[in-house]
């Protein structure tokens, strides 16, 4: 056995003994433990070092709100770093480090940091660093200089880079009540909500729960505590309507009363079972919240508090209670209240010897005396603790009598052997979600904290969270609380009986004791009492500025054990009571949560893949495939050796030369039925569509409210009342909410519905001289030459037996064809049209070469409707209806549209017959080495098959005058510089005579 | 009619679609998943005030009576109808034709009628964890009191539209978006492991 | 934050997309008064408290709302089809 | 008020820091002055300091509702860059960046200002080529701006993702290396030491409640402490000016209050150099010196002032974070706040001279306030001192949007959650 670890008590299992490293080296515990109960059972006291001055810390709690004892644990590469060792409950290999030191824990370089103390105080670096003002280090560089080592001395823990293979999940619960806290109070407001029927979740931080009745050494209904609590978790736990979640803390409460909580689901185990969590987020939507939260214990502010082996006396008490740990063999007491004279008789009953109580009041109850005889303790009323004695660990403690009422010292000091002290502030009422749900904390004078706002969302209080803190009273909370979450009317029934040690709630109002020497508020950070006076003097002295000024409550434990005793000091140097220093309203999360539990299941998994019908086809083809959006589309069918350019190039030139089919699935498509369908098209496009005969289709152009250019498509008159539109793929989305909200919000008089088919249909486009060729040689049902499928006519048809709707239009310029076969033919169709493509020579083209085809033909896409350029700049104001009104047209006319000089769509064709890049600038007068004045850009670029030249599209300011003038294209990230022609967009066929056939 | 001499259709998810057992199923399979394939998928909807005569062209057609009220619909096995947004309605069909049957009873007078029997992939999830995997992904209620047998309510996973509607007591037909089918059933294979999971 | 679809019960606000001040009047599609199209397009009511807004339960059933909703304390006092029907009061 | 430098720190430690002044007064408010700035923020005060400093006006006050610094200047990013598309936009902010280069000489208070560099990542051909369009209309204009290539970016940034099995792989990046971060607090602090060395009167919990008028024009306000008469009355309150403005009676603006969150991981020991941004959705991530990193994303989509934020944000900017960032998923969020942003219909600022006659009026700052403050704080004291705009602000004026000429660096036309 350990040699703090006593022979019995606790609920770990001393017959299953754990082995772990610490630091490298091995360690046992047992079943039960946490790291840092573990750790203490061993003997070890240095668990950490302090943020800014490296000094040597134990640990301070047993619980959520530890600041010291920070760990890395390992799981192979993957790293987590600053776990509290109180929460790591152990599990045969694991492997934990100690952080924040170089070389080791026990000699630590960084401690040189407390040779520069008063220095280093809080704010030192606003004032210094600056720096000269002239010279090589003028600027921000000698501050930064400075950085580089500021930030290596800096940061906690070490985070990895090895990607994490754990899974991570998502779940949403609903409930009538959501119980946070299973102590007394939880539990009774669990156990009466289930008793009414009512679908409950009670959660709890813990591995285990029951709260404080798991180390109070109380009884409740005549059992130790303990035991009561474990009765009632039973009879939960067989109700159909609970949910019982330990190891998860609730962290943040929103709007809706909707919470969040993270469940710990195998961090205690060895490993994960297949398919099982790490960790699951759950989002819970509550009827009604009980918090039965509980209260933190408060550190006092005194020099040499943060010694190893100073630590709060509830503390000591869980660990032997809980973990059968002794902290120390010789134990002393500092306190401000009566809770700890509870905590020095369980210290004592677990064998320790209680050497002291030091209590700032000099008039201590009888009831507190008797406390302290029972644990053999002398008691110093009307004493404080002014300095501590040890290095790495605690020694002793000087005493001294004080004067509570001013705060003097007066007297000899007088030293105390102790290798352990518990010390007692008082307790805050964990108040944190109730603060985050939006209202402001109140304080209460008699406690000496911060009590529950008054509700703003539906919440109920029950217990020590509402500044009860007898079990009595969270007994009796807890039900009354539970049985009005769940609708339920007040009962009168007896309520389990509890056996406790008296004790007045109310502490002294002694926060810190002033004597000579460092102070901490903060422990992690290293926040002293000075600090928190050189703020005020220096004018930060409301509590935001105090927080941000001195960092104090901004490290890891959130201000749990800080925000108090800061506040109380800050208040006593600006002569105001605490309230009016304000509160901290807290935000979530309650405790650091995992970045990957909030991703949850998207994790390795953050956006689906949107695939076409023919997908599997392109894949098993050689395409080479590109996102676009959420979509994947063949960017090239390159054959082997073949670059880029060579294969859309090859792909463009045979689809001129004989024919290309492509995949346009993706364009969106949208069903726009009823009788006022055409209406309704007439006032959504610039351009007239209630002329258009069925049967046929039209190009139109959208704008938004303001007059700019939105999007554009053909749309299809399928029948009368039946239209199938399209849009760009990029804009499916947009454009179909925009059509949503006109007809619910603006006319919802007209009788139409739109409805997303883009999944419905899969797409072909299959263009060049031999594509009719092709198409009448597979399809049957129709006829497709000029006269029965005209330009933009639709006819129906089968090919492959399959029923399929040929539209011809054409984005490449040559005579082309959209064929749409239903979903679950699209592949199908698309091989039926390969097979018999092939001695016409049809190749398959991607996007590389469908950009080509449409930069030669001087077409727009999203790359030019950029969401900046109006119809005009793009020379489609031949589509603006002068007939009607439409969407955009009482905007687009306002003076910055129609401004000279905007940038207008034109060519470019490179005259040094070198690449252009997509974003590169247009200028009028080459400065290499100094670019500037420039009049454009380049918004899309290739090498011309049809034309033999590198050219482009692009904006460029009044680029309509420009036409057969010359300029330069300056792009100075890849440095190519050169002469240009400009000329029209329409580079290719400008009459449209191939198309049209 | 020419629908009967169809080809077979395409499954989405046919790579991914592993029949057998999966996941931490040693101690027992805790939910089926499937591709139900219905012949037809429609959406109709109805003009304002012309609900009741749709419904009734429903119960013509298909022998099916709606309930009342939002997300009311009803499952016999073979035919599926509910309501999944204000006088809107998916009726589902295991036999192809459906939308022809209908073609004469939709009116322009009572709503439309679109086909999405390929653009909609339902998928089936069934057995004691159904709603704790549903649970992962939608933020909707999945309890019996909150959502009846035959239900339906549209929801979505991020990207991902829905349809769901509960066809038995543990049993749900999840519609999604053709193109993303794949990628959702992958994550729901994915979910499922934890449970146990057959593909059916 | 919850917002209740008239048709689909209380939903988070995840499946929703704001499409703003609600108050905003849309001329008449012919009119040629500028101003009024630009108050239109450009203007809002941007009030710390109770707001009229319109909402699209985009997730769902896709059917736009008239919600008011204080946008202090982002609870949702009422919610209504804007095409006009069925009211759901939020405010206990 | 003595000058800080390593000598003073060094003199004061040796008198245990007992002589340290307030960094600036707590003066109550003057009956009348010369100008009357609403707003004790970064803007506000830096609009303070400029006309002191630039203009000789130091009859000035400054009127903060709560405690200096309470609004976006403490709850941001701190990411100081330039790099933006428009021209108009590019100016100012660039003009804001010489500023910053030399800020912390100029207050004698250290703002940290760290020029660790932009990396925005593209992950798409076309992605690529926008960024290339961007950086080249910054190259000419003078200001600095590379493409990275996907190696250099692992060299760069070894904790992240650029294989290509990636969701969205990364393929290139547009790097602005003058770019970087401040310590956003010690900005508002230091604006205001420096204001208050300069005569300018810092008024903290002092709440306007309404504007005093002669005619059409203002002439001061009424306030929580009293009526203060000004010469010339100018807002500089972001989130709120939707609120002030309607005390002035006008209701409609072209701005929606919107909330942006942010986050705080626990603090770890180096591992991010530089401000990185994920280009397939919104997502932007740097470290703090003290080893936090620093991350947000999107808006939370609609009209607020809570300051609070709403969980579906919270979890979309964690997934991207890891997607990125894989290896991180095991680092913990430790803070997250929300700021109340100003969005304007076309994602640029406003500062001019009105609406009413004696009213100036700074907002629309959208979320990229932080790095303005110098530049939005001098243009605005121009502006307020020369009846007139500096050719910096002279395109921010509130009658673009009705004149068509709006300034739209993200083209999404008047749709504030989408700028």
């Amino acid at each position: 056995m350990s040699p703090r670890r006593a022979e019995t008590g606790g609920r770990i299992d001393r017959l299953r003994t754990i082995r772990f490293t610490f630091d490298g080296a091995p360690y046992t515990g047992h079943a039960g433990d946490t790291l840092a109960s573990a750790l203490l059972a061993n003997g070890v006291t240095l668990f950490g070092r302090s943020f800014k001055y490296h000094r040597p810390r134990g640990l301070l709690s047993a619980g959520v709100e530890e600041p010291n004892a920070l760990v890395t644990v390992l799981r192979g590469e993957v790293r987590e770093p600053n776990i509290a060792a109180t929460m790591v409950e152990i599990y045969d290999g694991l492997v934990a480090l100690s952080q924040n030191r170089t070389p080791s824990l026990a000699w630590d370089i960084g401690a040189i940091n407390q040779l520069g103390g008063k220095i280093l105080s809080a704010g030192f670096y606003y004032k210094t660093f600056m720096g000269p003002a002239i010279g090589p280090l003028k600027g921000t560089r000698f501050w930064m200089l400075c950085e580089h080592f500021i930030r290596r001395a800096a940061g906690l823990g070490k985070a990895g880079t090895a990607p994490d293979p754990a899974r991570y999940e998502r779940m949403n619960a609903f409930c009538d009540v959501l119980v946070v806290g299973s102590g007394p109070a939880g539990l009774m407001a669990a156990k009466a909500a289930a008793d009414q029927g009512a679908r409950v979740i009670l959660a709890d931080l813990e591995a285990h729960f029951g709260g404080s009745a798991n180390w109070s050494s109380e009884t409740i209904d005549g059992m130790p505590a303990t035991d009561w609590a474990q009765r009632t978790v039973a009879q939960l736990e067989g109700n159909d309507n609970v949910r019982l979640l330990p190891r998860t803390t609730v962290w943040g409460y929103y709007d809706g009363n909707t919470l969040a909580a993270l469940e710990r689901v195998t961090d205690h185990k060895e490993a994960a079972a297949k398919g099982e969590p790490r960790q699951r987020y759950w989002a819970i939507r509550a009827g009604t919240v009980v918090f039965a939260t509980g209260s933190f214990e408060r550190p006092l502010v005194f020099p040499g508090n943060d010694r190893p082996g100073v630590m709060l006396a509830h503390a000591a008490e869980r660990y032997v209670n809980e973990y059968g740990v002794l902290p120390g063999q010789r134990v002393a007491l500092f306190t401000n209240n009566d809770s700890a004279y509870r905590s020095a008789v369980a210290l004592k009953k677990a064998g320790a010897a209680v050497v002291a109580i030091i209590d700032v009041r000099s008039d201590v109850s009888n009831e507190m005396r008797r406390l302290a005889s029972e644990a053999e303790a002398e008691l110093f009323a009307g004493h404080a603790v002014v300095a501590t004695e040890g290095g790495k660990a605690l020694t002793g403690l000087k005493v001294q009598r004080f004067d509570m009422m001013g705060g003097a010292l007066g007297g000899d000091a007088r030293s105390i052997h102790a290798d352990c002290l518990l010390m007692s502030g008082g307790w805050s009422p964990t108040i944190h979600l109730a603060s985050q749900a939006g209202a402001k904390a109140e304080w209460d004078p008699a406690r000496q904290a911060f009590l529950p706002p008054q509700p703003r969302q539906r919440w109920i209080g029950a217990g020590a969270f509402t500044g009860s803190f007898s079990t009595a009273e969270a007994i009796a909370q807890g039900r009354a609380a539970g049985l009005r979450a769940a609708g339920g009317t007040a009962s009168s029934a007896p309520l389990p009986a509890v056996e406790a040690a008296p004790g007045d709630p109310d502490p002294a109002p002694v926060f810190e004791i002033k004597a000579e020497g460092k102070s901490f508020v903060d422990f992690q950070h290293d926040v002293t009492a000075e600090d928190v006076r050189l703020a005020h003097r220096e004018g930060f002295v409301s509590v935001e500025h105090l927080k941000r000024y001195t960092t104090l409550g901004m490290a890891t434990d959130q201000g749990k054990n800080s925000n108090v005793p800061g506040l109380a000091i800050m208040a006593e140097a600006l002569g105001k009571p605490i309230p009016e220093v304000g509160t901290t309203r807290f935000r979530p999360p309650y405790t650091a949560v995992s970045i990957g539990s909030l991703a949850a299941e998207r994790f390795g998994d953050l956006k689906p893949e949107r695939l076409t019908p023919m997908h599997d086809w392109h894949i098993a083809n050689g395409a080479t495939m590109c996102s676009a959006g959420l979509w994947y589309r063949p960017m090239i069918y390159g054959l082997a050796g073949e670059t880029v350019e060579q294969a859309y190039v090859r792909e463009a030139k045979a689809t001129r030369e004989s024919a290309g089919i492509v995949d346009v699935s993706t364009l969106g498509k949208i069903a726009v039925q009823g009788p006022d369908a055409a209406e309704f098209l007439d006032r959504v496009y610039t351009n007239m569509f209630s002329t258009l005969a069925v049967g046929k289709a039209r190009y139109g152009l959208m704008l938004r409210e303001d007059g700019l250019a939105f999007d554009d498509g053909t749309t299809w008159r399928l029948g009368e009342q039946d239209f199938l539109m399209t849009t760009t793929t990029a804009n499916a989305g947009k454009v179909m909410q925009h059509l949503e909200y006109f007809l619910d919000v603006i006319w919802p008089e007209l009788k139409l519905t739109v409805t997303s088919v883009t999944d419905e249909w899969a797409g072909a486009a299959i263009g060049g001289p031999n594509a009719r060729a092709i198409l009448a040689s597979c399809v049957t049902g129709t006829a497709v030459d000029n006269a029965t499928l005209p330009f933009m006519g639709i006819v129906h048809g089968q090919i492959a037996g399959v029923p399929v709707m040929i539209c011809r239009l054409s984005f490449s310029g040559e005579m082309a064809f959209e064929v749409y076969s239903r979903a679950g033919y699209g592949t199908r169709v698309w091989e039926a049209l390969i097979e018999v493509g092939k001695p016409f020579g049809l190749v398959t083209y991607g996007l590389e070469a469908l950009g080509t085809m449409r930069i030669e033909k001087g077409h727009v896409t999203g790359a030019e409707i950029d969401g900046r350029t109006t119809a005009r700049d793009l020379h489609l104001d031949w589509m603006l209806s002068k007939k009607k009104p439409f969407i955009g047209s009482a905007m687009m006319d306002r003076e910055g549209l129609i401004a000279p000089g905007r940038l207008q769509l034109v060519g470019l064709i490179s005259l040094d017959n070198r690449p252009f890049n997509g974003g590169a600038h247009i200028v009028e007068d080459l400065d290499e080495a100094n670019p500037h004045g420039s009049i454009g850009h380049i918004t899309a670029c290739c090498y011309s098959p049809a034309l033999g030249k590198y050219i482009a599209l692009a904006l460029v300011e009044g680029g309509n005058a420009r036409h057969g003038t010359r300029a330069f294209v300056s792009d100075p990230l890849r440095n190519r510089f050169g002469p240009i022609e400009i000329v029209s967009n329409h580079f290719y066929d400008p009459d449209g005579s191939r198309m049209h056939g | 009619m020419a629908e009967h001499q169809l080809p077979e259709r395409q499954s989405p998810l046919e790579p991914e679609y592993h029949p057998g057992s999966h996941g931490n199923f040693e101690h027992g399979v805790d939910v089926i998943l499937s591709e139900t394939r219905p012949g037809s998928i429609l959406q109709l909807a109805a003009w304002p005030g012309e609900e009741k005569r749709l419904i009734e062209a429903i119960r013509k057609v298909t022998g099916l009576g709606l309930p009342d009220g939002a997300g009311g619909g009803v499952s016999n096995g073979v035919r599926a109808a509910f309501g999944f947004a204000p006088g809107k309605f998916t009726v589902v069909d295991e036999a192809e034709g459906l939308a022809a049957a209908f073609a004469g009873a939709i009116t322009p007078a009572i709503g439309t009628l679109t086909d999405l029997s390929h653009g909609r992939t339902p998928i089936r999830i069934a057995g004691p964890k159904a709603e704790w995997v549903m649970a992962k992904f939608f933020a909707i209620d999945f309890a019996l009191p909150a959502f009846p047998l035959g239900a339906g309510r549209s929801t979505n996973h991020h990207d991902i539209f829905a349809q769901i509607q509960r066809s038995g007591a543990d049993q749900f037909d999840i519609y999604v978006f053709r193109s993303f089918a794949r990628s959702f059933w992958k994550a729901l294979c994915h979910a499922s492991e934890e449970v146990g999971y057959e593909v059916h | 934050m919850l917002i209740t679809c008239p048709y689909c019960g209380p939903r988070d606000v995840i499946e929703f997309t704001y499409q703003g001040d609600g108050n905003r009047k849309r001329p008449q599609p012919a009119s040629q008064d500028l101003d009024a199209w630009n108050a239109y397009v450009y203007d809002r009511l941007n009030p710390a408290g109770d707001h009229n807004e319109i909402w699209q339960h985009s997730g769902g059933c896709r059917a736009h709302l008239r919600v008011v909703r204080n946008t202090l304390t982002h609870e949702i006092l009422s919610t209504a089809f804007a095409r006009g029907g069925h009211k759901t009061e939020s405010r206990s | 008020m003595a000058e800080y430098s390593a000598f003073s720190l060094l003199k004061n430690a040796l008198t245990g820091n007992k002589d340290w002044k307030p960094a600036w007064r707590k003066p109550d408010p003057k009956a009348s002055y010369d100008v009357v700035v609403i707003g004790g923020g970064g803007h506000g005060l830096s609009t303070a300091y400029y006309l002191a400093k630039e203009h000789g006006i130091t009859n000035v006050a400054v009127l903060e509702k709560g405690w200096l610094g309470s609004g976006n200047v403490g709850r941001n990013t701190t990411a100081v860059r330039s790099n933006y598309l428009l021209p108009q936009n590019t100016r100012f902010y660039e003009h804001s960046m010489k500023l910053w280069e030399n800020l912390s000489h100029d207050l004698n208070y250290n703002v940290m200002f760290s020029q660790r560099g932009c990396l925005n990542l593209a992950h798409t051909p076309a992605q690529l080529d926008d960024y290339a369009r961007r950086g080249n209309a910054m190259r000419h204009l003078g200001v600095d701006a590379e493409l990275m290539s996907v190696g250099q970016i692992k060299r760069l940034v070894p904790a992240l993702d650029v294989s290509g099995s990636a969701r969205f792989p990364v393929l290139g990046g547009l790097m602005q290396r003058r770019a970087g971060s401040a310590r956003h607090d010690a900005v508002a602090w230091g604006y205001a030491r420096g204001a208050d060395r300069r005569g300018v009167d810092i008024i903290e919990n002092c709440e306007v409640t309404g504007f005093l008028r002669d005619g059409g024009r203002i002439t001061g306000v009424s306030t929580t402490r009293g009526e203060i008469r000004a010469k010339k009355v100018a807002l500089a309150v972001a989130g709120s000016t939707g609120r002030v403005m309607q005390l002035a009676g006008i209701s409609h603006m072209p701005i929606e209050s919107h909330v942006l969150q942010a986050f705080v991981s626990e603090s770890l020991k180096p591992i991010i150099n530089t401000i990185l941004t994920f280009g397939m959705g919104h997502f932007y991530i740097s470290q703090s010196d003290k080893g936090g990193l620093v991350y947000g994303g999107d808006l939370d989509g609609y009209n607020s002032y809570a300051q609070r934020g709403s969980l579906p944000i919270v979890d979309e900017v964690m997934s991207e974070m890891v997607a990125l960032f894989p290896g991180l998923a095991r680092v913990r969020m430790l803070r997250s706040w929300g700021g109340v942003c100003d969005m304007t219909m076309d994602g640029s600022p406003i500062i001019t001279t009105g609406p009413l006659p004696g009213m100036y009026l700074n907002c629309g700052w959208c979320y990229g306030g932080f790095k303005a403050t110098p530049a939005s704080g001098w243009c605005f004291a121009y502006t307020i001192a020369k009846d007139e705009p500096h050719e910096f602000n002279a395109p921010f004026t509130l009658d673009r949007f009705y004149r068509g000429l709006i300034i739209d660096d993200k083209g999404q036309g008047a749709t504030p959650r989408l700028h």
